[in-house]
């Protein structure tokens, strides 16, 4: 049984990993970079190694660095949280041969599903719906014109090493074919180190709904029930929920049974995810397979009351799934936001900095996945989501309300969030009504973008706080044997324990 | 003891009228106020202002200058004594900063698409920078010529830093 | 419908029904003493009014200030939260004369189920079963001791307007009778302001089994399961779960049965809680009823997946009860924990104080229901429970791994607190197969008694620790003109970001 | 630059050999360290020793006088330089302090069972307490005869505030 695990990962997945561990009595190693010495999860862990440099292609992209981490350690097996290696195939295949335990599947399941064109026609084989496209790569730009001519647009370009909305471009007009195309390679080889990209139909009206499935090395496979991830900004998810509001029960079974044919199909081991493209009349093609952890696998874990990572691990030790298909229900309803240190009101810009005050949301039905601190600085050179809110309640309607009263509760200074964002998206009435697609953000963006305009009365009270402040500092700061008595006059402001009232 | 204070880009008068303790008699420009105000955390402050509550939080630069939270509000607020008076009339008269490109926050120099000497058109892209893992371009707005670029690619950045400087195009 | 309500409480359980306040769109209105003007319920409430002195029987608990601060803030409705005027007949007729809605039961239920003595006959008419005991409150000392020796040592003297564990004393030897009553007595009043106590045969090995009611104005009544508390000190609660891990199917159905008949005896309405006292048989007898929300409510409404609060404010606004008997279900299993200010090497003493420093413990399964943060000096004035963290698992085996890891995360500095007691009853046997009383406590105390002795690593690392702050403190204080070279030397320490690793 | 610290009653010599950014060498006694040690918040340190993640936490009381916090075990530690050295010297040979009765918190006096002169009998209850709705009863531990009563009923009292001050009975 695995003793020891070195997390290949940073931020809040390496913390939620560690956690997990913990309640299974298992060690947790923490490697880091130069720029996380002073991160949460080199602090939460049992034990840390220092893998180089900050930019990740220097250190956690380094499988030898990672390796040699989990040797020093002892460790005897690795998690790779999500993004990084999470999806190297090389990296699997590496742990294997170094005698390490890794937490995720085999290199033929993540190459496989990893390149999206093989998928494909893998998917076609096992009679899992896929979406018309290519089935090559575009190897040179004149190639990718007439494939996309073909294809008819509008079409999506997406990187086949991809994933999370990197080295994806949507193109419309056929003059921007060129320009969308060198800059998905560019960012596919940016963040994949891989520039291969493949062309896609572009569907109408989609809904992003995906399956978590749990497959063991004994040939047993589930579902875990559906996610709804079609609130979307520059196809990246913000919020997700499940049930989907969409969804019926029909094609709920009819769905998760293709989404662990579709894993099956390729000798899936462990937790993964089969995003489906819907359209409005629940028609669904297979869109590609996360073969991991995702960011947003609480909700599943809240509504069906099962810790996937705990099952990961008792995958990774060989053990038979003891969860059965047909004991499994969804109870309730919940929803996930993620929050981005980022400036809404500056187009989304990233916004990194030191938090100066936190005040983390709790109570009833809200769990909170997070990885910052008090004095923190959010280093710019990892992905900028700082916390996962996640929401539980016995109707979706509740449950936004209870989202609305967490994100009201969540305040973090210092750096600017998508808190206020996520609110708002709480209050549309396409999201109320459970009515929306990955349109949702350009659709509504009457909505989104509204400004609350202050008051006088709210201004003057912001006013008065900083005047008073000010007066406190000035009084701080008079030097002692001048003016003794100003200076306690406000330095002691708010510290007298016995008022007069008005 | 009576200051000029600017919320955002309004300017106020404020004083203190009365003082107990922690309560407060203060006026706004005409609007008189009696608050309940407590430092309840470092930049933190609870007032209660006929019994509302509200949470307000200060994150200070410098002495006079804050950035000042509510629930769902920001504000820029800085106290102006004789000294900001005296800086401020100083100052008017002086022309406005130079025109750069510039980025909100530290990244990298991924791309440089203008050399000096450049003529660009309005929305043309002249730099293409990375932070957090997003590119991002940064075009301008009206045509511009390149006079000056003050980094290379792969260089990193702070926040608000001048990278090229432009120059108005004569008609 | 019920617009704004005023929580007529502090701490923990104020924040707590503000939270489902502002979920179902109620303003909620705090109130507070002198010592409580940098309370976290009063900032978090949308109003907020002062109320009195420091000493809670000057402020929360003057009926007059509190109504004066609905009238004020026009609330329409009163949460009485549990402790101060919550089971107060007075406080309940005097809202409904000053027309604002008393979040409880009539004075009726309150008189009834309060005074214990009256409470038994009334169970007795109602056939649910009672401790052995006397009829009458007790007036003298010398009757004390007639009494006493009639109901047979060992016995309980309990306060008739008791609660909490306060004015409770056990009492073995016949010499200790009149020191016990007369404890008893002065705790009472000092507490409660009424001095009555009465007598209860002492049960063997007793387990403290309570169960969890909802009653309607409409004749409707419903429970929501049982509460294990078995897990006292000094007849104070400080952990509890459901299911009780003794508890079989058919006990808990008659049980339940005898709960609602008890309630309904009342004319109940609104939330309460049938306490029995169990014996290692499951034979369980009406201990009392609390006629109010108890501390450790989470874990039903964790299990059951009900927001109690919400219930008690629909039931408030005379809606008939929406949940069925037969659609409620426990799912898995919840702990939680009551975290005080108080030194367990010190016998308990309660240790008010400033805090330092907080780390809450966060993640899957996890509910952290506190009130302070960091700077906030606890009163010395109020109980000195600072937070309940709730834990929930699909098994009772996986909640306790849970809860040792929540507590292994949850750092508080500044004052001691009992996180490190709570951490060693997790792994005490008898805890850990679920036998156990309310004799717990004393039968195990070489579990929790036990030190972990540091080893020479652990010290020299905290040694170093110390040592580095000190000298980092004195490079700080040297002055500028001096030495300047050596206050750089240590001030920004750790502050490099590019660093040689050994 | 070596100094002594005390861990709880136990001296040790500290003395940093060798330092490179925030990696350490550092010997306790004659044992010796390789640690990376930063602060990560204030008064929070993260060290890393050998691998192993620490974090320890510090509250300070003056200078040299700290309360650390490691996972399961808390220390009270004080450096001693020569300042504490030579305060140390002269307290030696002084009288221990005065016999009293006193609590570790703040409270409120509710009953005085003694009055000046009482002879009282080890174990017996001098004064009642109540602090956070509990009252606690403070025992004599010996035989003793009570020299002074320095506060009455209702008093509020601070945390070590003497209130009853006692003196050895006379065989």
């Amino acid at each position: 049984m695995i003793k020891k695990i070195l997390i290949a990962n940073r931020g809040e997945i390496a913390i939620r990993v560690m956690r997990s561990c913990r309640e299974m009595g298992i060690k947790s190693v923490a490697v880091f970079s130069e720029a996380d010495r002073t991160s949460m999860h080199v602090r939460f862990a049992d034990e840390a190694y220092f893998i180089g440099p900050a930019v990740a292609a220097e250190s956690y992209l380094v499988i030898d660095n990672i390796i040699d981490a989990a040797k020093k350690s002892g460790a005897d097996a690795i998690h790779p949280g999500y993004g990084f290696l999470s999806e190297n195939a090389e990296f699997s295949d590496r742990c294997k041969k170094e005698g390490i335990i890794f937490i995720g599947p085999s290199s033929y399941a993540i190459n496989t599903m990893g390149d999206k064109i093989t998928a494909r026609k893998k998917m076609q084989t096992a009679s899992v719906p896929v979406v018309p496209g290519t089935t090559k790569p575009i190897s040179n730009l004149k190639e990718a014109i007439k494939t996309v001519k073909e294809v008819g647009l509008p079409v999506m370009i997406k990187a086949s090493a991809g994933g999370g909305g990197k080295g994806m471009r949507m193109v419309e007009k056929e003059e921007d074919i060129v320009s969308s195309v060198t800059a998905a390679k560019s960012e596919a080889m940016a963040s994949f180190g891989n520039d291969e990209v493949y062309v896609e139909k572009y569907i109408n009206s989609p809904h992003h709904i995906e399956f978590q499935i749990l497959c063991d090395n004994h040939g047993n496979g589930i579902h875990l029930f559906e996610r709804e991830c079609s609130v979307q900004r520059r196809h990246q998810k913000i919020v997700e929920e499940t049930p989907s509001p969409i969804m019926t029960d029909e094609v709920r079974e009819e769905m998760g049974k293709h989404a662990v044919a579709a894993a099956m199909a390729v000798n899936y081991s462990g937790a993964g995810t089969i995003e489906f493209i819907v359209d409005d009349n629940l028609n669904y093609y297979f869109l590609e397979m996360n073969t991991r952890l995702q960011v947003e696998h609480p909700i599943t874990e809240r509504v069906v009351g099962v810790d996937l990572v705990k099952e990961q691990i008792r995958i990774a030790n060989n053990l038979p799934l003891e969860l059965k298909q047909e004991n499994l229900t969804q109870n309730g309803h919940a929803i996930e936001v993620r929050i981005y240190a980022e400036d809404p009101d500056n187009n989304f810009m990233p916004n990194p900095g030191t938090i100066k005050h936190i005040t983390e949301p709790l109570g009833l039905g809200v769990r909170h996945d997070g990885y910052v601190y008090e004095g923190y600085e959010i280093p710019m050179y990892y992905d900028p989501m700082i916390s996962k809110l996640i929401v539980w309640a016995p109707s979706r309607e509740e449950a936004i309300d209870r989202m609305k009263r967490a994100l009201y509760a969540y305040k973090i200074t210092g750096i600017k969030t998508s808190i206020p964002f996520l609110h708002k998206i709480m209050d549309v009435p396409d999201f109320k009504n459970g009515r929306y697609n990955t349109h949702f953000i350009q659709d509504n963006a009457k909505y989104l973008n509204k400004k609350v305009e202050p008051n006088n009365k709210i201004k003057d009270v912001a006013a008065i706080a900083a005047f008073v402040n000010y007066l406190s500092t000035l009084d701080e700061n008079v030097n002692d044997s001048s003016a003794t008595a100003l200076k306690s006059n406000w330095k002691n402001f708010g510290r007298k324990k016995s008022l007069n009232r008005f | 003891m009576s200051y000029e204070i600017k919320v955002n880009d309004e300017v106020s008068d404020i004083k203190v009228l009365n003082r107990d303790g922690n309560l407060l008699e203060i006026a706004v420009d005409n609007r008189k106020y009696k608050v309940d105000i407590i430092e309840v955390e470092k930049g933190v402050y609870s007032i209660l202002l006929n019994g509302v509550s509200f949470n307000i939080e200060l994150i200070s630069s410098g002495l006079k200058k804050y950035e000042v939270n509510t629930l769902y509000n920001s504000f820029d607020i800085e106290i102006i004594d004789a000294e900001t008076k005296y800086m401020n009339s100083r100052k008017s008269g002086e022309d406005e900063d130079a025109d750069y490109i510039s980025t909100p926050m530290p990244g990298k120099i991924v791309k440089i698409l203008v050399k000096e000497g450049d003529l660009v058109k309005g929305g043309e892209t002249v730099v293409i920078v990375s932070a957090m893992k997003m590119e991002s371009e940064y075009k301008v707005v009206n045509d511009r010529i390149i006079k000056q670029v003050l980094v290379k690619e792969g260089d990193n950045i702070e926040g608000n830093q001048p990278i090229i400087m432009l120059g108005e195009v004569e008609e």
